[in-house]
């Protein structure tokens, strides 16, 4: 790491990873996110996970669209460029620069309306691609940032700050991802640390497209426990505009459990999911019945969480290509201009 | 049969065939037209074909010009007339004095004959039938063979179709063979049974040489082979297609490695013109050289992100082939309509800058033009082709290479650069000319930053303060002043008279040049000038202030050439005056010749 | 039926339906698709199915996309309103028609270029919501209209008239369809009437959203057999624009099999698929294990056809918005208009 | 304290709210704007957040104007500052002799003291935190305790804040209980320590009856409910947004049954704007007025879309809220930057009517207009509004209904009708007007037709024919010459100097007002003309025709409405002086005053 001329000036008793970087090399810049979102936990959970991984940071891509969760990239690995899209089309933009050098480590955030609304259909092109990266859903159910419309996530039943319920049946991105061909699908909590991370670690590592959706509660817009929403509500007279004009100070949501078991997480909005975490002998390799299975429990109202399936021997989109190990990006003049002495020849089907 | 014989016309003359498509004609013409080309006359093809695959009428349009004029100049001398469904209208459009070829196997309706026209029938399905096994072979060689007729009545030289068969079928001798049979075939039938050769006949002359028949397509493809262009992402859509097909088709040959098959290139077929664009960007950020070809309603969808790479400066090249609009319009057909679209393309403030070649020589060379001025102006760049620049054989000058060239990458930051700065600020205007420095990703820490289509300032964060807001935009408006220098200038003709003048844009040039020449012979002498990108250089503005009046020739219903001269340079829009072809077909000389001729007739500007 | 003031002359003996039509009165323009294009089968399948179960025709709205199979609708049903969407965007055309006039059958017929590629995302949110209509892609593996590009349906190994082979793991609609909650699911073959007619049929009476995927093999662009590719190949110093410059004349492909049993079927680029029908016992209400059960056949390089999943409980559209049963397009203007009267009390907030 | 004493000033000053965002102040403001409405007083209220939900800087401005201005004055009179971040700069914006309250409960920094600001603290948290239990209502009536205080220092009757939290809690009276005793803290607290009231002062007058203070969005989804429109389709997009949550709010209280529940109505949320605009179209190709809101980014999208309804010629209403571009641009900032994109919205030949309400009350009445002419000319038609007009509340007389008003459907033809035709042809311009007649799915046989944005002629049967093509083209130019007669014509005012005048649009009208009574007051009288609606009526021409020039106040960058009055109207550009702000910020008086005086300064035109 030649680059880190002047150092931060970091306690010394902080640990280093194999790089000599500390874990606040990893940072971004400060998150403008409600206090106890959990979008700030799978922020948390990435700066641990490169840090462990010894990642160079600036060998890191990150990419986004908009909304809450897509703002989060700014708020890690600050030595990483990073490319904040239009609504949506983060997958195409990924698309684009890992076809020009794959060599870098590829980091997307979206948000399930992000990805599952207006960005479905670029979402499921990128897992048909098995375009080589890691693609976190950070999944709450609603649009954060337009100030708590349902997304195509949100369960039925699900009630909004505004009172309204959910009817829509929901888009499943771990169900999708089973449909569209996905190499490496997983699940987590915001608040699971524990699993989070290895999971992230795991996905950095996939040759392929890797999709964690990891549920993660929106404090602001599931803020409707009773005493709540009647004060939303009473207020017939004011505007909408004004719904989330006040914002709970609330705490991240935790969540511990072991393999196999099941955990109810109480949200905040005195809801509950329920958490099933894959068994040991669980075979994350069928992907049908993956998909019956993972179906089946959330029938039964229930998430299986973990490594869901893996392929491995999925080829990214440079094998299909077959382009050169060395990225597009970085070759010469005189590997991409065939110059005069070849116009004769191109000519002559002209002539 | 003893019609009115047609005068005596050497390399002077418009051939029409009518087919039905799908049925492998555009390759038999395609031949004829090489033939002539191989001949040394100047030719130029239009292919009108239907957007359907197979079954429908299409046709194919040849002139020939002595004089190297390349629109079309509005009459048919020679029609060959292959689909029963259209015979009526085609033998209609045949000029008195003008020959009909048909298919005589069948009978032809009594109704559908013309006193002013040599009708000539040859039983080409009962040949064909008689002569080739095979639905297939049947069918394909009674499209050769009226060429072989062609060739006797046109006095082409045999061996010059004998070569380009062979060039054609080099690896499949047995299919030279049967297409020289069949060629033969209507070669002798039309010296046994017509007057050989006709009136309107073929001499060799020595005007093609140094020449080449290429689609402008191609051309393109060619120029961001050249250019460097590692990355293609688009979406098929007519007529832009045959741009990606043609850019794989080379790098296949110039860009894979022989021995291991690697590629030095990527071309990704996209989901649709969002996702294409967006990748562009994506590699385009990346360092790559990375473009789109697509047609109108691409662009319609690219919008957003199009503003997206205005504000956020990420460079990306865009090639608009247009045709006719609006909607989904006619996409077999040609317009220049998308000036404006091109040129203010998304919401919010947000200007571009456009080229537009006029035929498939500027193709080339602006293909290579636009990724320079894309990267170094970090932004995207439209060139605006259309479907007849794009999609037909125009002849033009050999394509030259000057090794002597480099890629203008612009100002990128690299490693060295970054250890030694304190800090990068990415929209920060060091050097005044309204372009900042860039760095890539993976290259250093200090040059991370994170880009973003929101509000941000000049060191590239984000911001809703009023006055960054306005630094940026600010800046971004110098840039644009700056691209007005480094744009390809216009290209103007001649010292005629002040009182008028003509100023027109990418394919119109074939007609207003032909138009002009046929004006200058009634004594009318006009300057004439063609821009070629926009935003306009100087030179633009100077010419309108020259001429009390401009007649502006687009190919568009709304003027939008004209809009955008008025809304870009300090020209009183009364002097503009608008000469409009857009019926979707290639404009002709007589289009701008009649409004010309109209206007100076009725004396004071429109 | 008034309105046929002028009955067109049709022969005596041509066999009527209830509604005292006949077949003729369901047809459309004259086709302008290639001769044996698998897409004309589908379309009179759809004139036979309207006519069997006597539909009016007017009642009948037909909505599409861009491409070969999405100029189909004019080729039947002369009498009903057509809408002739931009490409890949019908299902929100179909969404906005249906909500505002539920009461017409709803014939959308799209492309696998249509619906997989730049549709996709509006197609998966069409069956999330259950919209009331029957939905066929005219499934080719190709974007036909456009000339022969591989769409995102084209199999792996699957060759193009121009010689390049498919590597890309392909979007399969049946799967897609089960993940993201389609009602009625259900695949066939252009060539087999004995099983499209009764699928168009069930899928027109489907109260919510009925998905068939025809497979529909285009004969111009899948028309390289040996003799022709090396035609088309050697071809060397034509443009690439010439390359659907001759199109064989072709037959229509036919199937005929039972339930239970497979066929394999040659394609006239001398490919062959194999299908095989739902046996008797199929059951067709599972999901989860209706997608392991045709992934798995997939993988066999079977595609299993028949109605493969429906849910006749799904609540469409209208059912989750409770929308009155009148159409919303014939109210009257006082049932829409709260007039004068109402001002003062919407005023009163905002003084 | 010994401050310089702020002179009096009754009913025209500015307080400016500088809060956190998520911390309850927007309610708490906006209680206290409307309690100096229900003083009589003319007053108007801006919000300036940010793009985010909880934590960052958020302002409100509030102006109390006697004169009923309604624009921006540029000043700060009463800073009340609840955010520690922005202190300094909320202090330096103070006006001198101004007055500037914050939270005591913590020691403020000695170096952010101005000797020519009034510095009022009071300990906001600690009384709070003693007088309410639990978070959430501590940090909220923090703000409601400000607001008591305030109401002490103006003099604004208590009564007043009391019948509004009574209105406004009027199902949970513990609630209004707890905000009263919070107001009656503050109030109290101020009384003990500040000379109350301030020289800044309230004081009855009689100018707001007959008046409401609604903001755009609500007033324009109110036109949707009364114009009749029953299906809304639309993707979540600021400031667009609440526009569709009013609407949907009026419908669940208007065109629900009660009994049943049954809505008369579907509001459908998209996936997204692409989808939304489809839906729209759809839902008006069945017969039903169907709408959709959004902003630029938004309208990018719908781009295609919005050239197939122009094409198609299928009704639709759009309503733009726009905000800064480009691109994502600031979403919760104001500008007028979709001018050139909504006219000529996507590729090809296209324009598009577009209505220019500049405050809520022609939201409402241009949202009803909106439909009837998408009806009448059978194509989409935008409602450009803006984030100032509808997120901010505006004083505007009450909104009238007259229950004489009918829906114009326009020309649809009927079962009875369809029976008595022998053909029906879609595209036909029976009537001269360039307005062709359609029918509605479902109704009967004959008026069946295939709706298609790819080339039909006349009888709307496929085409690719030019002359057929040109047709429908043509005539659709005549049918935008017709939309010229049916749009609301401009504004105008004054009979001043023939030498300069001023054109604006929109939102600009307050500023452009009060600054023509500021140069009013020096002598400098300018005729005033306020555009409603694109394509421009006669009256535009006439207008600037009649003066030698012409400011052109508008709040973008690029001059976007100069740009079009060159392009849509036979002015000469020199005449027209563009007068742009395009900070983000609503335009002051300040700006426009500046620049004219300025130019009139210099003499010539620009
Ligand atoms: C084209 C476009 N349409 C709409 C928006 C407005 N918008 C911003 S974020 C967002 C939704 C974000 O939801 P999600 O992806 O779930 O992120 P979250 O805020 O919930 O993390 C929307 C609709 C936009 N920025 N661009
Ligand atoms: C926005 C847009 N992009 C591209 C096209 C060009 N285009 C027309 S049809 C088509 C593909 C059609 O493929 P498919 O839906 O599979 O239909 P098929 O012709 O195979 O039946 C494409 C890409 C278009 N019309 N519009
Ligand atoms: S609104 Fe919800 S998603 Fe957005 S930052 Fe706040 S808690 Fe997180
Ligand atoms: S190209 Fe293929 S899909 Fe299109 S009409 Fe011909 S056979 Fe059918
Ligand atoms: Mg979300
Ligand atoms: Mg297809």
């Amino acid at each position: 790491m030649s680059y880190m001329r002047k150092p931060k000036i970091v306690h010394p008793g902080l640990k280093k990873n194999a790089l000599g970087l500390t874990r606040r090399d990893y940072e971004g810049a400060m998150s403008t996110l409600c206090a106890g979102c959990g979008h700030d936990s799978i922020t948390a959970g990435i700066i641990q996970a490169c840090f462990e991984l010894s990642v160079e940071p600036h060998r890191v891509a990150k990419v986004s669209g908009i909304g809450c969760s897509s703002k989060t990239p700014a708020y890690f690995l600050s030595a990483s460029h990073g490319f904040n899209a239009v609504h949506g089309r983060m997958p195409a933009v990924a698309t684009g620069a890992n076809a020009a050098n794959p060599d870098l480590y590829y980091i997307g955030v979206s948000g399930d309306g992000d990805s599952l609304s207006i960005g479905l259909g670029q979402f499921c092109h990128a897992m048909r691609r098995n375009l080589d990266m890691l693609y976190i859903i950070e999944n709450n159910g609603v649009y954060g940032l337009t100030k708590g419309q349902f997304s195509a996530s949100a369960d039925v039943g699900t009630k909004a700050k505004k009172g309204e319920t959910n009817e829509q049946p929901p888009i499943d991105p771990v169900l999708t991802a089973l449909a569209l061909g996905s190499t490496f699908v997983a699940r987590s909590f915001s608040g699971d640390k524990e699993q989070l991370v290895p999971l992230i670690k795991a996905g950095l590592k996939h040759k392929g497209f890797a999709l964690i959706d990891v549920l993660s509660p929106c404090v602001t817009f599931n803020d409707h426990e009773d005493s709540t929403k009647s004060y939303a509500f009473t207020r017939q007279h004011y505007h909408p505009a004004l719904e989330a004009d006040f914002v709970q100070p609330a705490d991240e949501i935790m969540a511990d459990y072991d393999a196999g078991a099941a955990i109810e997480i109480d949200l905040h909005d005195g809801s509950r999911i329920m958490l099933r975490k894959t068994a040991p002998d669980y075979d994350a390799q069928n992907r049908g019945l993956a998909f019956a299975y993972i179906k089946d429990k959330l029938r039964l109202g229930e998430y299986l969480t973990g490594l869901l399936f893996v392929d491995e021997d999925g080829r990214d989109m440079h094998a299909v290509n077959q382009t050169v190990s060395q990225p597009l990006n970085s070759l010469d003049w005189d590997a991409v201009c065939p110059g005069s002495s070849a116009m004769p020849g191109i000519l002559s089907r002209y002539s | 049969m003893s019609k009115p014989q047609a005068a005596e016309r050497i390399n002077d003359f418009v051939i029409k065939l009518a087919n039905v498509n799908g049925t492998g004609s555009a390759s038999a013409n395609s031949l004829l037209m090489k033939s002539i080309f191989r001949m040394g006359v100047p030719v130029v093809g239009k292919n009108f074909f239907p957007s359907n695959i197979q079954g429908l009428p299409t046709w194919y349009e040849i002139r020939l010009s002595r004089d190297g004029h390349i629109s079309r100049s509005g009459d048919v001398d020679i029609m060959v007339a292959m689909n029963a469904e259209t015979y009526g209208r085609d033998l209609a459009e045949v000029s008195p004095g003008g020959v009909l070829i048909y298919d005589s196997t069948w009978p032809r309706s009594q109704e559908l004959i013309r006193e002013d026209v040599t009708i000539l029938g040859m039983p080409l399905a009962k040949m064909c039938n008689e002569n080739f096994d095979g639905v297939r072979g049947r069918i394909l060689m009674k499209n050769v063979a009226y060429v072989g007729a062609l060739v006797a009545l046109l006095n082409i030289e045999l061996d010059i179709i004998k070569d380009l068969l062979s060039e054609t079928f080099s690896s499949k001798p047995r299919l030279a063979e049967a297409n020289m049979k069949a060629i033969q075939l209507g070669y002798d039938y039309a010296l046994e049974h017509f007057q050989c050769p006709l009136p309107l006949r073929v001499s060799r002359m020595d005007k093609t040489a140094g020449h080449i028949m290429i689609d402008g397509n191609s051309a393109a493809a060619l120029g961001c082979l050249y250019a460097g262009a590692t990355v293609g992402a688009w979406y098929p859509i007519t007529p832009s297609t045959s741009l990606m097909d043609a850019f794989r088709t080379f790098c296949d040959q110039y860009r894979t490695d022989e021995e291991t098959g690697e590629r030095r290139f990527c071309v990704v077929q996209a989901e649709d013109e969002l996702a294409a664009i967006g990748m562009v960007l994506g590699a385009n950020w990346m360092g790559a050289r990375a473009f789109t070809p697509t047609s109108g309603p691409g662009v319609s969808l690219m919008s957003e992100f199009i503003g997206y790479g205005y504000y956020a400066e990420v460079p990306a090249v865009i090639f608009d082939v247009q045709r006719v609009g609006p909607s989904t319009g006619m996409p077999t057909r040609t317009q220049q309509c998308d000036i404006l679209l091109a040129a203010y393309c998304s919401h919010g403030d947000t200007r571009h800058p456009v080229l537009f070649p006029a035929d498939p020589h500027e193709c080339f060379e602006m293909a290579v033009k636009a990724f320079d001025l894309a990267e170094r102006l970090q932004t995207p760049v439209f060139v605006l082709s259309d479907l007849d620049i794009g999609m037909n054989d125009w002849m033009c000058p050999k394509l030259e290479w000057d090794d002597a060239y480099r890629w203008d990458r612009g100002k990128v930051l690299g490693r060295e650069e970054l250890e030694k700065m304190d800090h990068f600020w990415r929209y920060h205007d060091a050097d005044g000319d309204g372009i900042p420095y860039r760095t890539l990703p993976g290259v250093h820490p200090r040059g991370a930053y994170f880009t973003r289509g929101s509000g941000h300032n000049a060191r590239g964060a984000y911001t809703e303060d009023s006055d960054e807001y306005r630094e940026v935009m600010d800046r971004l408006t110098r840039k644009f002043a700056t691209a007005a220098e480094l744009v390809p200038g216009p290209v103007t003709i001649g010292n005629g008279r002040s009182d008028a003048a003509v100023l027109s844009v990418g394919s119109c040039d074939g007609a207003v040049r032909e138009a002009l020449s046929i004006l200058s012979a009634e004594g009318v002498n006009l300057s004439y000038m063609r821009v070629r990108a926009f935003p306009f250089s100087a030179e633009v503005q100077a010419f309108l202030d020259r001429h009390e009046r401009v007649f502006v020739v687009e190919q568009n219903r709304d003027a939008q050439l004209r809009t955008l001269l008025i809304a870009e340079t300090r020209v009183d829009p009364g002097k503009l005056v608008p000469v409009l072809h857009y019926d979707g077909l290639p404009i002709g000389s007589d289009c701008v010749v009649g409004a010309i001729r109209e206007a100076m007739a009725t004396g004071a500007a429109a």
